[in-house]
């Protein structure tokens, strides 16, 4: 049974090319059972290994399908290894990717591209558990750039529109940034180590390089440039919000659920490197407490439904670098299960209102929808509180492991538990203000509602994320034999003081909420009266700046150095180059005369010339 | 006196005797024509009307040789010849008894296919040269038809071929001691039966020549002993496709010993020109169209098929 | 036997040297016919009867019809002869032949070198046919794959 | 037995195929072309043969077939393409067809 591994990814490929060597022609009563069918395998399959694996009680399993390349002693191979990790993946994969693939297919039904929008949604998951579950970083990096690749082709799926095109290739180029971190970090890893297969890698590294050394701290900064851009964290988190041009179906998928997290992932496979440059895992914990908190701000500002649900995103995956930098490996892994879960929920539900609103994606356009919108609306409600981690939601357990983690961090633990607990209050906020906005209030809907729009194949995948953003707070992670010796497992002994606390602060946030938007005690006009307010209200809405800084400090001067750079001195030896091929062209030109015979006469001509120059020599 | 194969004497006798053969048959022809249709046909000259032949010739012999002025001479000239030379040659691979013929040859199927698309030539030389537009477009038919009906000729010979595993006619019939090919092979008998008709372009498939129509195809403008030539050629072609029926399916000379085999071998094509001749009082001729989609979307199918079973038989076998 | 060959090679290089004088292109087909006929026999002499009866059927039989089929069709009258006559000018034939005799001549020179007899045994139709639906079975298919491919782009190209 | 020196087939296929030659350079006119074009073929199907003769092989008649089938969709599409060329210029002179001149 777990021979079958190879299978997870050859569904989906095979789905991709079914769907793209018919040209997208397919109709939808095809494609749609098709693209969503062979997750769907692809899912019990995974389903049935995991059972197996894990009642088998290994740390892992090895598949070798077959070797990829060899060139000398490297000879990186298409091997599957299968231990708790790439376990909880997969099936996150699989299980949340077939209901999103079944909610899009009603979601997408009128989309005049319907094919084509399935083919690069099973090449995106045929990609993605290449690099859960490849034994090695070559693998990996296979399905890292092939999630990339799907990623801009799905954000720009409506590429009519020029600003969806501009929005894909800033996610490409952006990620680009942190993919070269990567590679470079790979190439030092082989050079260095020798080897690409992760746990040899590992090993190797345990016994070669010593704690703090030069090398671990390089090569886990560059797989950490690489972390830091899939996952748009801190500095690159720019392109996620401007992703969300893509369809929701999309952002539920890859920028929330899977291929963000695939840089909590990365790490996490490879924590021995960060363990051994401490510094660096501590980097890691700073760049996610600065990111879950920046985007935590921002997202208070926002008007565009998705662009909300996209900055929490990004924030809660700054709890899960937090939760790496500080050593929580599987609580991280946790909280990257859980937040598929009522993520990709938020944002099926938010696709729901969307369709139904026919493309209105500002929320102060909405309002009062709980009765018109009531799956919608279960949904949110459902969801919101597990992001907020209302106590025994499914966000609840995995927060609150992270936080507790950073706290039994010595020194700057209790900062960086603080820092957590404020991102949570934000959290709180922010999600309800957007709950509260959409579904309570009055209306502000433009357009005539009819009803919500839905179907077993779109409402399906809501309860049954719900159920799962309900209670999967209490599925247990089988990661202990992966992190086994990482992880500190005597149990800090923690007051009910703090537990009180970090119960409290979300729902603090939540009330403060209410009363700014629900009962409307508070004002945000008066608030926003100030003009200092009124900049920092601009300022976070611009996702505090960076689009700015990174327009001033590179795009600008690149532009200013090509324009300058346009008429140089290599050009000109070129057009030297292409002037004399002219002139020589001019020359030859002359004997294509046209003329049948004259080309059989020439022909004969060097035939004797050879012939004779043979014989004479 | 024994006759052996390749002597002079045989084949002067072969010669003589197909000839002569090929001529009677135009009195036979006439005879028998008339019989089918109650009339009672050329019987003043001569007993029966057997001496009608020789009118006929003298009347050929002496007439005017004329060769329109605006013809191709050199052209018009050799396409009756062609026609007889290629098929006397054909004759000679045919054998006629257990020791008659002219040569042993290997190749002897693929010589007398050869001839046979070299007899294109003729008809269609002989309506190129003559300038006529009701000349050239039977020759065009005739080209068509001919190379058509040349492939299926061609392959429903070769499940003979594949049976006898030789293409040495005195090998093939040989084989078929034990049983005439035309069991085994009906269908290839059939078609080839038909291709024969074809080939020699005899009546119900005589589209170059027909005379209602493009008034007489591609002989419009000859005259005299050239005429003659293509005339003969004709009947000697039927002659020729009636051996080769009897060679390929019919067991050739063998018979039950009460008479010499040459006569058995006489008697099975006699047969068949008898069939040939009834065929042309029986049929009506189909149109030009009919007769190329008949040969190309049924019989060349049906010839593949019939080869390719014969094929797996041996094999399975 | 060996006095038919020299007589069939010189019979076929007179009618091939006719063919390419000739200003009446029947006769010059005419001419090819008798010289690839004489090729044949020159096949069978040196044994190889099949290629003879191949030669015969195929490229007299069906390839050189084909030509006069499509010389009817295009009803090339009186006047194309004179203007065949106008073209083939003897100033023509210097520069063709005098590269095919330096051809020939180095040819010819390189011939000398050899003295081989070529002792002649028959290879029959059996031993040809084993060989292509044996080891060359894929060149056989190529064949017909070439063949389909010319059907189709003849007839495409003869459409109107 | 009887025996043919090698050089003097190989001889005649060289003659065949020069004369063939003269004529794809000497004529103007397209059938004329082919018609060489033929003759040059059938001369290398020729120095096949010989070869064939030369070693008792069989493969040298094999690789004369495959020349006649290459012979046999050559001329196919060479004829469809006089047609067509006559139907357009309304000639067979190559000579006029120079539209591609540098």
């Amino acid at each position: 049974m777990l021979e079958l591994i190879w299978l997870l990814p050859t569904f989906p490929l095979l789905g991709f090319l079914a769907l793209v060597l018919t040209g997208g022609t397919l109709p939808k009563q095809i494609a749609g059972p098709i693209g969503a069918g062979s997750i769907g395998l692809s899912f019990a399959v995974a389903a049935l290994i995991a059972m197996e694996f894990i009642g088998s009680g290994e740390d892992y399993f090895v598949y070798e399908a077959w070797t990829w390349m060899s060139v000398g002693s490297f000879s990186p191979g298409f091997t599957f290894y299968l231990d708790g990790l790439s376990t909880v993946m997969m099936l996150v994969i699989t299980g949340v990717g077939f209901l999103i693939h079944l909610y899009a297919t009603g979601y997408m039904a009128d989309d005049p591209s319907f094919a084509r929008f399935f083919s690069y949604m099973n090449l995106f998951v045929a990609a993605m558990l290449m690099l859960v579950l490849g034994d090695n970083l070559v693998l990996l990096y296979l399905g890292w750039e092939g999630v990339g690749l799907c990623s801009y082709l799905l954000i720009g799926f409506w590429y009519t529109n020029p600003a969806n095109g501009y929005a894909a290739r800033k996610a490409f180029v952006v990620t680009r940034i942190g993919d070269t971190s990567m590679a470079i970090g790979l190439f030092l890893l082989f050079a260095q180590l020798g080897t690409l297969n992760i746990q040899d890698l590992m090993h190797a590294a345990e016994g070669e390089w010593e704690v703090g050394s030069g090398y671990a701290v390089a090569a886990a900064l560059l797989l950490l440039g690489g972390a830091v851009g899939k996952s748009a964290q801190l500095p690159l988190q720019t392109w996620l919000p401007d992703a969300m041009a893509g369809p929701t179906p999309i952002s539920a998928l890859i920028h929330a659920a899977t291929m963000v997290t695939a840089g909590v992932y990365l790490i996490a496979r490879t924590h021995i490197l960060f363990e051994l440059a401490p510094s660096v895992q501590l980097l890691v914990a700073w760049i996610g407490l600065a990111t879950l908190l920046i985007s935590g701000f921002t997202a208070m500002t926002q008007s565009d439904i998705k662009r909300v649900l996209a900055y929490s995103t990004v924030s809660q995956i700054g709890y899960m670098f937090l939760g790496l930098g500080v050593g929580a490996w599987s609580a991280s892994v946790f909280h990257l299960m859980t937040h598929a879960f009522f993520k990709a929920l938020l944002f099926l539900a938010s696709g729901t209102v969307i369709l139904s609103l026919h493309h209105e994606q500002n929320i102060f356009k909405m309002g009062a929808l709980r009765k018109v919108l009531p799956v919608s609306f279960a949904s949110f409600l459902i969801g919101s509180l597990a992001l907020t981690a209302f106590p025994f939601t499914s966000g609840y357990f995995s927060k609150d492991e992270i936080l507790l983690g950073a706290l039994a961090v010595e020194g700057v633990g209790t900062w960086l538990w603080l820092g957590g607990l404020i991102g949570a209050f934000f959290t709180g906020i922010y999600t309800f203000r957007l709950f509260f906005i959409v579904f309570f209030g009055e209306s502000n809907v433009k357009h005539h509602v009819d009803k919500e729009v839905g179907g077993w194949h779109m409402n399906g995948p809501l309860i049954i994320l719900m159920i799962l953003a309900l209670v999967g707070g209490f599925i247990h992670v089988p990661v202990e034999a992966v992190f086994s010796h990482g992880e500190a497992h005597d149990e800090h002994h923690v007051s009910g003081l703090i537990h009180g606390i970090m119960i409290a602060v979300p729902l603090i946030g939540i009330g403060i909420s209410y009363l700014f938007f629900m009962s409307k005690t508070f004002s945000v006009e008066k608030l926003m009266a100030s003009g200092m307010a009124q900049s920092l209200h601009k300022f976070w809405l611009g996702g505090w700046g960076f689009d700015t800084l990174y327009n001033t400090l590179f795009v600008n001067p690149f532009l200013f150095l090509a324009r300058i750079n346009r008429k140089d001195l290599i050009d000109r030896f070129y057009a030297l180059i292409v002037a004399l091929s002219q002139a020589a062209n001019g020359m030859i030109v002359r004997t294509q005369t046209g003329s049948l015979r004259w080309y059989a006469l020439t022909l004969v001509a060097g035939l004797v010339f050879i012939v004779t120059l043979g014989a004479l020599l | 006196m024994t006759l052996e194969v390749g002597s002079g004497l045989t084949i002067g006798l072969i010669l003589g005797t197909v000839i002569v053969v090929a001529a009677m048959l135009i009195w036979v022809e006439r005879r028998l024509l008339s019989f089918w249709q109650e009339r009672l046909g050329p019987n003043r000259v001569g007993p029966f009307g057997l001496l009608q032949v020789v009118a006929d010739m003298i009347k050929i012999f002496t007439k005017e040789d004329w060769v329109p002025p605006f013809a191709d001479r050199f052209s018009f000239v050799l396409a009756p010849a062609i026609i007889m030379t290629v098929i006397l040659l054909s004759f000679a691979v045919i054998p006629f008894g257990p020791n008659v013929g002219v040569v042993e040859s290997n190749i002897g199927v693929l010589f007398i296919l050869a001839m046979a698309s070299l007899g294109a030539y003729s008809v269609m030389l002989g309506g190129l040269s003559s300038d006529n537009k009701y000349a050239l477009l039977g020759s065009l038919r005739a080209a068509a038809q001919m190379v058509s009906y040349e492939v299926f000729m061609g392959i429903s010979l070769l499940g003979v071929v594949a049976l006898s595993g030789s293409f040495n006619l005195r090998t093939i019939v040989e084989a078929q001691e034990g049983m005439w090919f035309f069991i085994p092979q009906f269908i290839g008998f059939v078609i080839f039966l038909i291709a024969g008709v074809a080939e020699s372009h005899r009546l119900p498939f005589d589209i170059p020549e027909a005379e209602q129509e493009i008034c007489a195809g591609y002989h419009t403008e000859y005259s005299g002993m050239k005429f003659g030539m293509f005339f003969v050629g004709e009947y000697l072609g039927l002659v020729l496709v009636s051996s080769l029926i009897t060679v390929l399916f019919f067991g050739g000379w063998m018979g039950p010993s009460f008479l010499p085999p040459i006569v058995w071998f006489a008697l099975k094509s006699g047969v068949f020109i008898a069939f040939f001749i009834l065929l042309r009082a029986a049929i009506p001729r189909p149109r030009y169209d009919q007769l190329m989609s008949y040969g190309w979307l049924f019989l060349l199918p049906l010839s593949l098929i019939n080869l390719l079973v014969t094929g797996a038989i041996i094999l399975s076998t | 036997m060996i006095t038919l060959f020299y007589l069939a090679g010189a019979i076929a290089v007179i009618s091939t040297a006719a063919v390419i004088v000739q200003t009446n292109i029947v006769h010059a087909l005419l001419y090819l016919i008798l010289s690839l006929l004489a090729v044949a026999v020159v096949f069978y002499v040196l044994g190889a009867p099949f290629a003879a009866a191949l030669e015969a059927i195929v490229y007299a039989g069906a390839i050189l019809v084909l030509f006069l089929f499509v010389i009817m069709m295009l009803n090339l009258g009186q006047h194309t002869r004179d203007q065949e006559r106008s073209w083939l000018s003897a100033r023509m034939f210097v520069a063709p032949g005098i590269m095919s005799a330096l051809l020939l001549g180095q040819f010819l020179n390189v011939m000398s070198q050899i003295d081989q007899d070529m002792t002649i045994t028959r290879v029959g139709v059996m031993e040809v046919s084993a060989l292509l639906f044996g080891p060359y079975v894929l060149a056989v298919e190529l064949a017909s794959i070439l063949l389909l491919a010319g059907l189709v782009s003849a007839y495409h190209l003869a459409k109107k | 037995m009887e025996t043919i020196p090698v050089e003097h087939g190989l001889i005649l296929a060289g003659i065949l195929f020069c004369l063939g030659l003269i004529g794809v350079l000497t004529r103007r006119n397209i059938v004329f072309v082919l018609m060489s074009l033929e003759v040059m073929l059938n001369a290398s199907g020729l120095a096949f043969i010989v070869a064939a003769t030369r070693w008792g092989h069989a493969e040298g008649q094999v690789m004369f077939l495959m020349i006649l089938t290459l012979a046999a969709a050559e001329v196919a599409v060479g004829l469809g393409l006089i047609i067509q060329m006559f139907r357009r210029y309304q000639t067979v002179d190559i000579s006029v067809l120079s539209e591609m001149k540098g």
